[in-house]
């Protein structure tokens, strides 16, 4: 894994809120790397601060969110501290981010054709013509037929499915280096999932893009990512190979995970994780799974656990490591 | 999910402190000008007392905001004058946006003919200038409290059926109120359950407006010659009766009802303000 | 795929949507016309007696009650006045003994001059104070909006008209004396739109347009503070909606720049639904315009319907409230058409 | 505003002198200071020479002789037209000039070179007045055009009425006006009894007309011009109306070759601007931009007059206001209850507080000072203790409670019935102020509707037969408060149109002793005519109808 082929780098990345409760320690600590042509999956249950990480990426953190520490590299530059001028011709351009809710994500009183024409228009300073032909040509490649007159339309009259599709054509137009997917099929039926997901591997696989897919589930982290990097509390808590991760956990966090998630042809009873993720109010000192980890040893209430390599490119953050995988309970 | 970790709420203040100030302190104004009103009789002489001794006095010790022509107690008919006014607008408010919101929403979500006959009546009884809907209709049934009240409240009921009803008409295409169907909630439920507190922002946002309206409309027709009759002193009368004293330099005799105004629109502003904070919460 | 061809749908579609809007405010109309043609009957004072005097014998309360018409049932005076309307006679003053029609043809001017500046300054005084208010929550800009807005709806319109009458002419001598549309030595310009303003201009007569102008800055400021206010106030709250939507976040994100962020997208967004209320501020306009153009003697309709007011006089009152309904209803129209042209949720529902 | 008809026989209710003024509100505290306190502002100088502007309260209505409206639409008229006869006047000490009060029914020639009369009073003869021609036109004055105007009053061409309707020396019918030749018209009247035809002529209402210009105007759908007319003026002058702009302003230009010449200084422009508001007018007034003001209430007047540059014409008119009650309806049947009310009417306070000491009590209708004048017999003055007694007296224990109808046309009247509700609350009976609108107080009042409110009236003619006829006399046409006693009536029926003479006055003096004797109406006070005007204007005289006449004013 060459040096060279890291598009993205995020080191040591804390970000905070301010919230009528007090601070809300959101993300901390994080680093990872996205590499050329690697879907990268980020799993983590709702609330473990893997969107706020996505979008601070794109250096969109706005008040009450504020980035305590880290940086993100990309292209030589922090994402976090170039001016605001600098980093809005990087959105979209380089770095693109497809969102979940696809009919809320598009402007409603705009023709789908010119919000997916505009970023082209903007970053590449096409003509307004060429611009509208590229878009056509993009939301081809997205899999949407009679691409001409479906331009024509608002984001209203058409399915979720394809709103997610024009959001897609939307984030590649330019030809991003870097492309975040931050639960694009969450709310789609599964067969339009299966084709977002088919497509978004066809968009990145071979081109030379790297990609974050941000998910809660695990079988379209499994499906779509090349490595997976599972958060939790706020902190990346395993990360490496997806085969790796997800046959051999090392975190019991990740095990548990496994475990609450069924495949389709097994009879066994769907088993959950006592307890619920808490709300970090003051910096985690010790293993934020702690309290619900049940393999925890003494030393767990001693200290935090650092990132331990379990073996080439598999680590976890456990004391336990390197040790045997976590049993994935049956 | 994307909206709820990093969108501000809507009404965001920097000091994010646990109490709703703005509740507090407008519903505290409020509360003082109210105890005032009441109070009145016991805090000051009676406000329609003439003294041919003491006309046109400035504020002073024994008239603390001064005497008007007819050397009447301005403090005591500011008191007095707050159970006119805060009646007239709570009163006012009312009856305009109860049947206002519940007409609103139902042609909002349920549309077709009563959508559009509404929606015309609306219309008509919009299509009057406020002012000269109220002229007429005082000139008719002749100046009154009840009158006043019941004028802005005609006037204030179609505003609340256009902002319900344009709230009602986005929300009702979203896929929460598809799910709610879905699941089988009878329609009236989701009018008033559901949908309906979504629909509350702009509604908020107008309560005091609406109250302050009734106010001014008062003084409008005070000014006009059409305010209650005297010797109420009602703020909007006073200040309609005082301007006339103030090319010739007596300015305090409109000048403290207008400031009584002015607090109870705050007031009402802030309470406004408040409800809306508490609902974004 | 030729543009064209497809296009003609829209095009006929906006036609009859048109078409019906103007239909459902015809409608509206003569509701309006019905509703105050009884209120009026109903207005008490009887026009006959004032006009024939305390001690007018029998006989001539009769002629002069023929000749007002008032003697036929409610039912044909209603018929006889609606077959008047069709033809833009709006009847006889009882007072003047002129035509309302041309009373009131030769002040609307007077009044159209006043309220359509305000209404377009108020516009965008509100879009610039919302935005900048809505853009930065809970800053100063922010507070002082909010704080304004009140004031704007808690001060009645003549009062701060004769504040800003004391201070700026009395006391600091910038505007010129509020008498009316012109200074009383300055003669009108030939009257060709019957806005001073524009017939100064294309009269070349440099003195009357700076006169007019001067005069018009007091009475529209005053209708600016007090219109702008309300409108502030909800395009204020819309906008911080639109500000917190997912597609403003999205167009972030693909480095859509700000400048076309805010206009493009959260400002178009944020008047859609506010249309309607800008087309109710003239409502406020028109009456607004009744005190205004009383304080600076101005010659408009609004002075015209309240003496009509006082003087019981009917076919005045119709005629100002059938003119007034009608600026009203077109300001509706318009915002109705600038909705369906705007949001194609209502276009294509 | 009001534009309430103006009463045009023997006398006149008083003319709406006053418009609804429209009461404007407040500032904050320093601008007033600054406001109030500057007089003399730099405002650009006016042309001084030759130009007077008017602030007036409200739009004119129609310059149509025949109709009329609010007085400053009949003081346009009357000083753009002349009539046959005019008023006789006498200079007062205080610089202006008034109508001459005892003998008020004197009349001047004016068109007319002179009147013979017959003996019997039945047949008038005018020799007109050779070498006078109208305005704008400059057509010489003949007999055709008095018989034209004649015809076109008759006519009643506009929505008004005829003048001479209900006076018993009516003129009914053209035949009544010969033309005998071409500088001389004859009328008659059926009976001998009105000797005051002559100073009915004066009235403003029988202004001579140019019949060619009227007639060039004149189409199928309006035979008397009457369109025309109701914004232009075609008469002999001194002023013609040069331009009027609906609701704004009108100018008055004077003509060149007017037949009574012209005396150094009078004004060659007269420019009438509309001013609705109280405020601005008194502002613009103090600012200067104004050389007269009218409407202008007590306070703001006398407060404008210690200005230096402006004085104050200050003219006891003789307006009566009195307290009306219906004495035929319960409980203003029972003369204790009448008495108690009268004797609650805190006049000194209202003549203080409300008029700034511009009006003074009176104790009948008949003037004092008019020959006939008998006021010994109305008793109450302000003493709440006397009005107590009377109360008791009136045998009414739970307290009376009566509503008083005001026109909010006059804030004055408004204001002294704020303070007789205070002054009755102390006395046990309480009071509601119905304020009605012009229209609807005026049709009311006319219709003899109301039971307790607030009335005014000045007669045109002091004589005390006329005054009795307006308000004493049983069928008078003011007799609002339904007062009738055949006494009086006998009297008055007998003695009306006697000639003068000492027995006359003692049987008027009688029917004022009946009268006031049973408290029928509570007299409040006689409020003078205020005018704020420039110092440097001269030869204001006033006329008993209040009109000002451009004619006799010059800049000194």
């Amino acid at each position: 894994m060459a040096e060279d082929d890291v598009l993205l780098a995020v080191d040591d990345l804390s970000i905070r809120f301010a919230s009528p409760h007090g601070p809300v320690f959101a993300v901390n600590h994080v680093s990872f790397q996205l590499r050329r042509g690697v879907i990268t999956g980020l799993l983590g249950e709702t609330g473990s601060g893997k969107s706020v990480t996505g979008r601070a990426m794109l250096g969109i953190v706005d008040p009450p969110g504020a980035v305590t520490s880290g940086q993100v590299w990309f292209q030589g530059a922090d994402m976090l501290r170039i001016p605001a001028r600098s980093a809005s011709r990087v959105r979209g351009r380089h770095i693109a981010m497809v969102f979940q809710d696809a009919r809320a994500a598009l402007n409603p009183l705009i023709q789908v054709g010119e919000q997916v024409a505009r970023g082209a228009r903007g970053h590449l300073g096409l003509s307004r013509r060429r611009a509208r032909a590229l878009a056509a040509e993009v939301l081809g490649s997205v899999g949407i037929g009679d691409a001409a007159r479906r331009m024509a339309m608002y984001p209203h009259q058409l399915s979720g499915g394809l709103n997610q599709r024009v959001m897609l054509a939307a984030a590649l137009i330019c030809g991003p280096s870097v492309v975040i997917a931050d639960e694009p099929t969450t709310g789609l039926d599964v067969t339009v999932q299966a084709q977002v997901m088919k497509l978004l591997r066809r968009s990145i696989a071979g081109t030379g893009r790297a990609c974050l897919f941000i998910t809660h589930d695990i079988g379209v982290a499994a499906e779509i990512s090349d490595e997976i990097i599972v958060m939790y509390g706020g902190m990346i808590v395993e990360s490496g190979p997806s085969g790796a991760v997800l046959t051999s956990p090392r975190h019991p966090y990740t095990a548990a995970l496994l475990g609450s998630a069924l495949p389709v042809w097994s009879k066994r009873e769907l088993r959950s994780i006592p307890g619920a993720p808490r709300e970090l109010t003051e910096a985690p000192a010790l293993c934020t799974f702690l309290g619900r980890c049940p393999v925890s040893v003494p030393r767990c209430h001693e200290v935090m656990p650092p990132m331990a390599r379990a073996d080439q490119a598999h680590q976890a953050r456990c004391h336990l490591v390197p040790g045997p995988a976590q049993r994935v309970p049956a | 999910m994307l909206q709820s970790v990093t969108a501000e709420p809507s009404v965001a203040i920097p000091a994010r402190s646990r109490r709703n100030w703005p509740l507090i302190a407008g519903g505290a104004a409020l509360a003082v000008l109210g105890a005032a009103a009441l109070l009145a009789p016991v805090l000051a002489p009676s406000p329609t007392v003439p003294d041919a001794k003491a006309v046109y006095l400035p504020p002073g010790a024994r008239h603390w905001l001064g005497t008007d022509m007819y050397g009447r107690d301005i403090f005591a008919r500011v008191l007095v004058g707050g159970r006119y006014d805060l009646g007239i607008a709570l009163a006012a408010v009312l009856l305009a946006v109860i049947p206002g919101t519940i007409i609103g929403a139902l042609i909002g979500y349920f549309g077709g003919v009563a959508d559009t006959a509404s929606m015309r009546v609306a219309e008509i009884f919009q299509a009057f200038p406020s002012l000269i809907l109220a002229l007429l209709l005082v000139a008719t049934l002749g100046p009154g409290v009840a009158i006043i009240v019941l004028v802005v409240a005609f006037i204030n009921i179609p505003i609340y059926v256009r902002l319900v009803r344009a709230t009602f008409q986005v929300e009702r295409n979203l896929e929460y109120v598809d799910a709610a169907r879905a699941l089988g909630v009878r329609p009236l439920r989701i009018v008033f359950r559901h949908i309906l507190p979504n629909a509350l922002a702009p509604v908020v946002a107008y309560l005091p407006v609406n109250a302050v309206f009734s106010i001014v409309i008062a003084a409008g027709l005070g000014f006009l010659g059409l305010g209650l009759p005297s010797p109420t002193p009602e703020w909007g009368v006073m200040i309609a009766d005082g301007t006339k004293d103030v090319i010739s330099g007596f300015w305090w005799t409109s000048f403290f009802p207008g400031l009584a105004l002015v607090v109870a629109s705050l007031a009402f502003y802030l309470i406004g303000d408040g409800l809306e904070r508490r609902r974004a919460r | 795929m030729t543009r064209r061809s497809r296009d003609r749908r829209p095009a006929l579609q906006f036609a009859r949507f048109v078409g019906g809007r103007l239909l459902l405010a015809l409608i509206v109309l003569w509701g309006v016309v019905t509703i105050v043609f009884f209120v009026s009957r109903v207005l008490p004072g009887n026009p006959v007696a004032l006009l024939s005097g305390p001690v007018a014998n029998p006989r001539t309360l009769h002629d002069t009650t023929i000749r007002l018409g008032l003697d036929k049932g409610i039912a044909t005076q209603y018929r006889i006045y609606l077959g008047n309307l069709v033809t833009g006679n709006l009847g006889t003053s009882f007072t003047t003994g002129r035509s309302v029609t041309s009373d009131i043809l030769t002040r609307l001017p007077a009044t159209l001059e006043l309220i359509i500046p305000a209404f377009v300054l108020s516009v965008l005084l509100s879009v610039g104070l919302a935005s900048a208010a809505a853009v930065r929550p809970g800053r100063v800009v922010d507070v002082v909006v909010r704080g304004w807005t009140l004031a704007g709806v808690a001060i009645p319109t003549f009062w701060l008209g004769l504040l800003l009458m004391l201070l700026f002419w009395r006391t600091l001598h910038v505007v010129p004396a509020p008498t009316g549309r012109l200074g009383i030595l300055t003669t009108p310009p030939p009257s060709v739109t019957g806005f001073y303003v524009i017939d100064s201009l294309l009269a070349g007569d440099l003195t009357a347009f700076r006169d007019a102008v001067g005069h018009l800055i007091l009475p529209v400021a005053c209708l600016v503070i007090v219109v702008s206010a309300p409108l502030t106030r909800i395009l204020r709250a819309s906008m911080v909606e639109v500000l917190g939507s997912d597609y403003l976040l999205a167009a972030r994100a693909l480095g859509v720049p700000a400048r076309t962020r805010l206009f493009k997208d959260a400002l178009k967004n944020a008047t859609v639904p506010v249309l309607p209320v800008w087309a109710s501020a003239f409502g406020y306009l028109i009456g607004g315009a009744v005190f205004v153009e009383t304080i600076y003697s101005w010659p408009g309709i609004g002075l015209y319907a309240v003496t009509a007011i006082a003087s019981s006089d009917y076919p005045a009152i119709l005629g100002f409230v059938l003119v007034a309904t009608i600026i009203y209803l077109l300001a509706f129209l318009a915002a109705d058409v600038l909705t369906h042209a705007l949001d194609p949720r209502v276009r294509l529902a | 505003m009001p534009t309430m008809r103006r009463q045009r026989i023997a006398h006149a209710v008083r003319p709406a002198r006053r418009s609804p003024r429209l009461i404007w509100i407040v500032i904050v505290a320093a601008v007033i200071a600054a406001g109030a306190g500057c007089s003399s502002s730099a405002s650009p100088p006016r042309a001084s020479g030759g130009t007077l502007v008017v602030g007036v309260s409200g739009d004119f209505e129609n310059f149509d002789p025949c109709i009329g409206g609010s007085p400053r639409t009949t003081e346009v008229v009357a000083s753009t037209y002349e009539n046959a006869v005019g008023f006789k006047t006498q200079p007062t000490s205080a610089g202006y000039r008034t109508q001459v009060l005892d003998d008020s029914n004197g009349w001047v020639p004016l068109l007319a070179r002179s009147v013979n009369i017959s003996g019997d009073f039945t047949t008038y003869t005018f020799h007109l007045r050779p070498g006078v021609k109208f305005t704008q036109t400059g057509d010489p004055m003949t007999a055709d055009d008095w018989i034209y105007t004649w015809k076109r009053m008759l006519a009643k061409p506009g929505i008004g009425f005829c003048p001479f309707e209900n006076s018993d020396a009516s003129i009914t019918s053209v035949s009544q006006v010969k033309k005998i030749n071409s500088m001389t018209v004859q009328i008659t009247v059926p009976k001998a009894s009105d000797r005051l035809t002559l100073a009915n002529m004066r009235l403003v209402d029988f202004a001579i007309l140019d019949s060619k210009a009227v007639q060039k105007h004149s189409t199928k759908a309006d035979p008397w011009g009457s369109n025309w007319l109701a914004t232009h003026s075609a008469g002999t002058g001194p002023y013609y109306i040069q331009s009027y702009t609906p609701g704004s302003q009108l100018v008055l230009a004077r003509d060149p070759h007017y037949w009574g010449g012209s005396r150094p200084g009078s004004y060659d422009k007269i420019i009438m601007k509309v001013i609705p508001d109280l405020s601005t007018r008194v502002s613009l007034m103090q600012a200067g931009d104004l050389d007269m003001a009218e409407n202008i209430p007590p306070r703001q007047a006398v407060s404008l007059s210690k200005q230096s540059g402006i004085k104050l014409v200050d003219v006891p008119v003789g307006n009566r206001i009195s307290i009306g009650m219906d004495n035929t309806k319960p409980p203003f049947n029972n003369m204790n209850v009448r008495n108690a009310l009268a004797y609650a009417v805190p006049v000194q306070n209202i003549i203080n507080t409300v008029y700034y000491g511009k009006a003074r009590p009176y104790k009948s209708y008949v003037l004092q000072g008019v020959p006939g004048y008998s006021g010994s017999s109305y008793k109450p003055v302000f003493d709440q203790a006397r009005a107590r007694q009377f109360l008791a007296a009136a045998g009414d224990s739970k307290g009376l409670t009566l509503t008083l109808t005001v026109n909010s046309a006059f804030p004055d009247y408004e204001e002294i019935a704020t303070l007789y509700q205070a002054s009755l609350a102390a006395i046990g009976v309480k009071v509601n102020i119905q304020t009605l609108q012009p229209a609807d107080f005026v049709s009311q009042w006319f219709a003899n509707k109301l039971t307790f409110f607030i009335q005014d009236g000045i007669s045109w003619i002091d004589d005390p037969g006329t005054v009795t006829g307006l308000w004493m006399w049983s069928q008078g046409p003011s007799d609002f408060s339904h007062f009738s006693n055949p006494t009086v009536d006998k009297l008055y029926t007998e003695w009306n149109t006697q000639p003068d003479s000492a027995a006359r006055q003692a049987a008027f003096e009688q029917v004022q002793q009946i009268f006031n004797s049973e408290t029928s109406v509570a007299y409040v006070c006689l409020n003078n005519f205020l005018l704020p005007i420039k110092g440097s204007v001269k030869g204001y005289t006033l006329y008993k109808d209040t009109n000002t006449h451009f004619g006799d004013l010059y800049a000194g």
